[in-house]
């Protein structure tokens, strides 16, 4: 595997020693605390009395090397050269000098980079793929999250809502991303089962794959055909067939959209992690700006802001009222889909006659 | 103008476009945002999987990507994406980027996701043939891939002692040292179905571990949390209110506040170390000093037996340099065996865990269970007996009748 | 004295003992010590099933049972137990009782349960031949059998309106009711498993009805709990400490005391009627006017699909003698048919309604989903939907965009 | 089926109404509230006005009709001939005068029938058959349950507890009584699978059914012998095949023995409704008393009248403490049968770094 013409295995990623300005390499460990200087500016004062400034700017994430060597150059001019990315796509300039904070902050804006999201704010939207690269997708990624981002766009620049707002999206039931413990999540869902080509599955495809691929066994061979068949009952539309079987597209343009889960959190603060709930069991994919999926959720993040008390992560406002309560004052309907009927289903059933009546 | 509407209407607004990232590419993304408008006004998905595709030496890494119109768009007609193993905490410098970028700019459509949602610095977009002198050059640089298949993922971490005075233990050497010392299990997938760690230096958990990772690694402390009661009295005086946004908050109510002396008093025993008060007061108060952290095995999406969110199998470890983590890395060895000897494909170690039950887990690893590991003890009556527990536990008994 | 060490020992302290009850038997329960005391000695029981045994006309009210040792103990040899229907909320006058007595006398062994787990009056220990005559006698005297195998269970009740200022409905009425309306399903097996009925006047559940009967009834209301406020004062006055003992364990938290004035305030819409304040302040406090029933499906013990706490399935039912309870019985009997079309053999209703879902369960019982019945939404994307459904909803799509 | 020979059938049970006394008939939903007289003695007072007295005394519920008819005499005595059973199978009597109470409590107690067990009491103790009657049963029933009442008896005639104390007891899996749901449960466990007599089951047994009996699906046939085999690894002793089948015994004196489970309520009070939770996975049956068992629970009992809250049951006792903390207080070893493997275990993991480190 030395061959020079098959590259070296095995390094490993470069070493982040490498890559650290040379205040973090100082106060390495030995940071004390941190201020909140403004949206989007962090102070972290070490031991040492160092002060390192972070400024955080909002990014799709889906950016292009031109962009990439922009942020290079902004780093080389205000930060030495350092800068990272965080794991919510955000990216991050490392600053030894606070004078270089608002001249850095003034031309990333103004070249529509955008500072933001430390602190109680709305921060950078966790996502995928969607409709870009994955064959899976039952909707478009960048496009709603941006429709979204657009719109919310002021609490990204605020510090002062009742807690973190972390809102993601996944383009399929896979759910590449923190989606099933989220503040507010959208997930891409189909709502029918893959169309069987017979001919593609009987020419393109092998069908014990095929067959095994399914998490539920929902299908069975056709031996006619040399194909398969579906079982209607117990497809879920998770689309795994179709990717081992490109003769079993799932895409579906008019079935095809978002169902919105809320009320998740992964931090161990106070209430502790938790599972984001269905509320939306579906909206259609409405291009370029999924106008009804954007309102739903600026209707439920203003709810939360109104009725929420500090430090209430969207989980633990609505854990406080009850989700009834939740029910009635976002006027959402309530309907037999969003009651589970999976494995766990039986311990979230209400099993106390405590409950709230609502209109 | 370009002729496509769709896109162009998302061109507008204030947060970043990736619309005008995807035309930065002029020519080489011309396609691609034609296809993109196509799927905007079919309202689907134009992107299948082929053949397996990969570098020498290497089972994973790259994920193979085919349009299904390749006719009409024979620019995107392959169009896979590299993972490139990040470094740890997400840092670059400039210079570092710029290698990157100019590998990309010859060998790909010049689009990345920075950073893929497991961790990767992912590049979006080129054909099979360039897949090899891509990693060339990448490996000439100083840059290997990241995970995919049924392997261990890329590991991450949060930016832990680097910029954060919570971290318990040095997060990025961690994860550094992690993602070296399994290079085999990263790059040659070899197991039932994909393994990941995740690394936060606290349990804020700032890289989501617990949801995203089968092993997460979660900073935490034994002994008190370090109070500085002169900083206390300074939020007080500032005018925060001390007993409704920490003292009552707190989830064991084991906080009390005197409001005459401005002192916050802590139980520290009854503390679960939830973090609130620490992050409401950090410069007041402080993580311990006896840190290292808790493993949570079992986290993980939906995808097939439900979503898991891990669970405490080990409560506490301390996280050595010194030692290379011996003990942690003895510990994920066994797991991973037992789940590579015992899993159906495509079962995560969690779900192998949830069908065979924790008591055949925790004995594979040697690990005795404590009360730490669950909410509460089980609620059915369903627990088994081996034959030679029964025999021992009889014969025990006579003996004490006898001896008395 | 006896040659019974073992048992004479439980003839010993405070607790009546039930060796001296069987002792009351004479000659007629002597085997039966004896046989006991051997099982004392070696740890071991000595009963076995055998033929299906009972009274004509009816599949149930007796359990079978033989000693697998019937020569050594030819007076159990057989030693069945007849499950008599008590009266509604357990209350007997001295005449009715000296009937049962007497009967019993005659018939078998003169032990009896008063009452077993379900609420029958039970008779110890009698032989087939005895089984008809005993019925005869029984129902001669007014009393009838209650249930067991696949049918529905002998209803039971607390002492409702007879004795509890917290009933929400008259419980021993409709418990009297329901056992009558539904003779048959009592009387002759012919579902796949037990149903149980349990009926308790307030949240209280003095009957454990919810986790011991598939059908739970649990009184509540829907207006406001009922407060006296010179009550309230009295209790402050004799030295209750209102806030700590009430308002802090309110559970929703939707309680305030105003010390001063001696006031309790409810919000009661965000009362979820636990009755801690109630039961605290039973002078004080008395539930709403609007009063009515929750009903709650699928308790039962642990075997075979884990132990269940009932589910609420419809919050709010109003209990009317005068329509004859219409609402609830045509729900019953939906359940029933469901059920029963449904399962599989020893499959209890909540158990069938976790297998297929509640989805199904409430159409088929025409109940809209509200979120009363969930602590809280699904938490995975597994939902479904019919090719109808999906029509629909586009076609109103798109006669919305058409109309726009 | 109006055959004189075989009884009326279908004539349901005695009319409730007919067994009231007129105090109750009188203010039947007019209640107006209750007072705690004593231990064992409750008072109902009627918007009338009225008075009703309710004396509670202990019954171990397997009673001979000769005791009936003594309880009968003295309701003839002392309360117009009316009492009633309740739903934990204590015997009350229904007094409309007071001065009848201390009289009517001073001769059950002498004749060894002590009043107790109202208000903030330990209760009747809920059990089933056990020994006496059931095929199934891992342990006895009435005796284990007379020791422990005996032990706990002091705590019968208080009403001073922390809160109520509710035990029970169930001879064998079927929990025939609200053990799941208790503050301290005993259950009857076997720990060894049911032995095979071929014979027996060639000749006495439906294959078939004793196939079906089994809820875990753990018996194979075993044609060679005409009989069944059991797997070991799925068998969980509940005794079900033993039910239709005589030949496949199941009690085995040294292995069987009874296991304790706390923290359960049934009532809808503050916390709701909870099953109770394994602590003792087994504890040997000890005849006649049951010594371990009784030392055990006493344990447990002693532990939470130290430590809990007023208004705190076992469960939201330890729910406050958490649960770590009570195996460290009651110093009771953990060990992995008592981590839930059944269908719903995954819920019951600690899914959040939030725990309290024990000794
Ligand atoms: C930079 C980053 C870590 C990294 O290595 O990349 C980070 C950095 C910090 N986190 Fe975080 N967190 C980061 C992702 C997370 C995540 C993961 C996520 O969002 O997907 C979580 C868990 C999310 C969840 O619970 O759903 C997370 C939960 C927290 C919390 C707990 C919040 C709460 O619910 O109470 C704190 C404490 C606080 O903010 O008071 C915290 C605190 C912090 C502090 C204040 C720690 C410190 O002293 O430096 C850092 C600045 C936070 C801020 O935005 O004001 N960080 N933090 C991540 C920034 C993401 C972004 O671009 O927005
Ligand atoms: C690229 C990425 C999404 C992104 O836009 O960032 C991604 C993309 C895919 N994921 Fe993922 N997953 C990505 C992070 C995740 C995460 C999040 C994480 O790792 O923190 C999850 C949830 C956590 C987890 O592992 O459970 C995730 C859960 C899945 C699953 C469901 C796994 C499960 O057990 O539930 C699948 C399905 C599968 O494995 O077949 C999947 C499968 C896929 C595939 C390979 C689809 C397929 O079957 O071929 C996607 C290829 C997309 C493409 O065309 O490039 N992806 N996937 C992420 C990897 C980038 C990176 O290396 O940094
Ligand atoms: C007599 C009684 C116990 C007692 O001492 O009081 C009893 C006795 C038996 N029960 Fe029970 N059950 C009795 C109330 C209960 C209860 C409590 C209740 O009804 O409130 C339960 C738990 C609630 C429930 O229904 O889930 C109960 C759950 C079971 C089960 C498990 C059912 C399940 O779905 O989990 C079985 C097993 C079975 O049905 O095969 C069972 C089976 C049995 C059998 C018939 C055993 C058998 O397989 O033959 C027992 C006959 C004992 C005997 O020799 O007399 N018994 N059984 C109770 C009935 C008396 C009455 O009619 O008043
Ligand atoms: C007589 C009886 C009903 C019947 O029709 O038979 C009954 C009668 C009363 N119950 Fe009960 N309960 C009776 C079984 C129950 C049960 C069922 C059980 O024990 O198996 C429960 C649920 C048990 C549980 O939660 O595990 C029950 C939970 C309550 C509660 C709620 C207690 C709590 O946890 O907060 C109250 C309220 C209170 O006592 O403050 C209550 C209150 C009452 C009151 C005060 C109601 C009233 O105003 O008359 C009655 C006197 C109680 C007392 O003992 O001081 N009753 N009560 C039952 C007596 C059983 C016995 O012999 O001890
Ligand atoms: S969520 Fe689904 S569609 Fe989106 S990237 Fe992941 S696998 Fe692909
Ligand atoms: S979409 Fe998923 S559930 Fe449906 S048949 Fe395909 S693999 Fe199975
Ligand atoms: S997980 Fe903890 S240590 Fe790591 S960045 Fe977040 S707050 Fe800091
Ligand atoms: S860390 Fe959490 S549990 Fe511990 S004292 Fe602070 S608020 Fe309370
Ligand atoms: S359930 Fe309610 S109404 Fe019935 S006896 Fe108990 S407290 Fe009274
Ligand atoms: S009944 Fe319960 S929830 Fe309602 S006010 Fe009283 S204590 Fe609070
Ligand atoms: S618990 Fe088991 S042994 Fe006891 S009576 Fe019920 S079925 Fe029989
Ligand atoms: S005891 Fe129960 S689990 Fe074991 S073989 Fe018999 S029926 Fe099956």
């Amino acid at each position: 595997m030395s061959n020079p013409n098959y590259g070296k295995t095995d390094i490993g990623p470069p070493h982040y020693w490498d890559m650290l300005p040379d205040i973090i390499k100082n106060n390495y460990g030995k940071w004390l605390f941190h201020e909140k200087v403004k949206p989007g500016v962090l102070k972290h004062v070490g031991e040492s009395g160092d002060e390192l400034f972070t400024v955080r700017i909002a990014s799709p994430r889906l950016i292009h090397i031109d962009t990439i060597r922009y942020f290079a150059d902004m780093a080389d001019k205000y930060s030495g050269g350092h800068l990272r990315f965080t794991s919510r796509h955000s990216v991050e300039f490392l600053l030894s000098e606070s004078a270089n904070v608002d001249p850095l902050i003034a031309e990333l804006d103004a070249a529509g980079w955008p500072a933001g999201g430390t602190g109680k704010a709305l921060k950078n939207l966790i996502h995928t793929q969607g409709w870009i690269h994955c064959h899976s997708a039952a909707t478009d990624a960048s496009g709603p999250v941006k429709a979204v981002m657009d719109d919310l766009f002021d609490l990204f620049q605020k510090d002062d809502l009742p807690a973190k707002l972390k809102i993601a999206m996944a383009c399929c039931l896979n759910m590449c991303g923190a989606v099933h413990c989220s503040d507010i999540a959208f997930v891409g869902v189909h709502r029918r089962i893959p169309q069987v080509n017979d001919y593609g599955v009987a020419n393109g495809c092998e069908i014990p794959n095929v067959i095994a691929s399914c998490p539920t066994g929902a299908i069975r061979p056709n031996p006619k055909a040399k194909s398969v068949t579906i079982n209607e009952e117990k497809c879920m539309y998770c689309g795994n067939c179709y990717s081992v079987c490109p003769a079993l597209p799932i895409a579906d343009p008019e079935g095809d959209g978002v169902a919105i889960f809320i009320g998740g959190k992964v931090s161990n603060t106070r209430s502790g992690p938790a599972f984001s709930k269905l509320v939306i069991p579906y909206i259609p994919n409405e291009t370029p700006r999924w106008d009804t999926l954007v309102k739903e959720i600026r209707k439920i993040v203003e709810l939360w802001l109104s009725d929420a008390k500090k430090h209430e992560r969207i989980g633990e406002w609505i854990e406080r009222i009850g989700w009834e309560k939740f029910f009635e004052k976002a006027n959402l309907p309530f309907n037999s889909k969003l009651i589970d009927d999976f494995t766990f289903s039986v311990p979230t059933f209400r099993s106390t006659s405590q409950f709230k009546f609502t209109k | 103008m370009s002729n496509r509407p769709l896109l162009d209407n998302l061109k507008e607004g204030r947060y970043p476009s990736f619309v005008k990232e995807m035309e930065k590419g002029g020519a080489k993304t011309e396609q691609l945002l034609n296809l993109l408008e196509r799927s905007y006004e079919e309202k689907k998905v134009h992107w299948k999987h082929g053949g397996i595709v990969g570098v020498r030496g290497y089972g994973g890494g790259v994920i193979g990507r085919y349009c299904d119109l390749p006719e009409e768009y024979p620019d995107v007609a392959e169009f896979h994406t590299i993972r490139v193993n990040q470094p740890s905490g997400w840092f670059y410098n400039s210079k570092s980027l710029r290698t990157l970028c100019d590998i990309w700019e010859k060998h790909g459509s010049g689009l990345t996701n920075m950073h893929g949602a497991t961790g990767d610095a992912i590049l979006l977009g080129t054909t099979t043939e360039h897949l090899q002198p891509i990693f060339n050059d990448l490996s000439e640089a100083g840059f290997d891939l990241g995970g995919s298949g049924s392997n261990l993922r890329t590991p991450s971490c949060c930016n832990g002692e680097a910029r954060c005075e919570y971290s318990c233990f040095d997060a990025m050497h961690l994860c550094h040292d992690l993602t070296n010392e399994y290079q085999d299990e990263l790059h040659r997938p070899m197991w039932p179905y994909k393994s990941k760690i995740k690394i936060s230096g606290c349990p804020n958990d700032c890289t989501s571990s617990i949801a995203r990772s089968d092993i997460a690694i979660i900073g935490t402390w034994r002994d008190a949390i370090q109070v500085n009661q002169a900083e206390v009295a300074n939020y007080a005086d500032a005018g925060m209110d001390v007993k409704r946004e920490v003292v009552y908050k707190c989830p064991t109510k084991c906080m009390s506040y005197d409001a005459d002396k401005k002192e916050l008093n802590i139980d520290n025993d009854n503390c679960t170390r939830c973090m609130h008060c620490i992050n409401t007061m950090t410069k007041a108060l402080h993580v311990g000093k006896d840190r290292g952290a808790s493993l949570l095995i079992g986290g993980k999406a939906t995808i097939v037996q439900s979503a898991f969110l891990g669970w405490v199998v080990k409560p506490f470890i301390k996280l050595n340099k010194e030692d290379d983590y011996a003990e942690l890395k003895e510990l994920l060895e066994k797991m991973w065996d037992w789940w590579d000897e015992n899993a159906k494909v495509r079962e995560r170690i969690g779900e192998l865990i949830y069908r065979k039950g924790m008591t055949d887990f925790l004995k594979a690893i040697d690990i005795e269970a404590v009360p730490q590991m669950v909410k509460h003890p089980r609620e059915n009556p369903y627990f088994f007996w081996t034959e030679e527990e029964v025999v021992a536990e009889i014969a025990s008994r006579k003996n004490a009748e006898v001896s008395k």
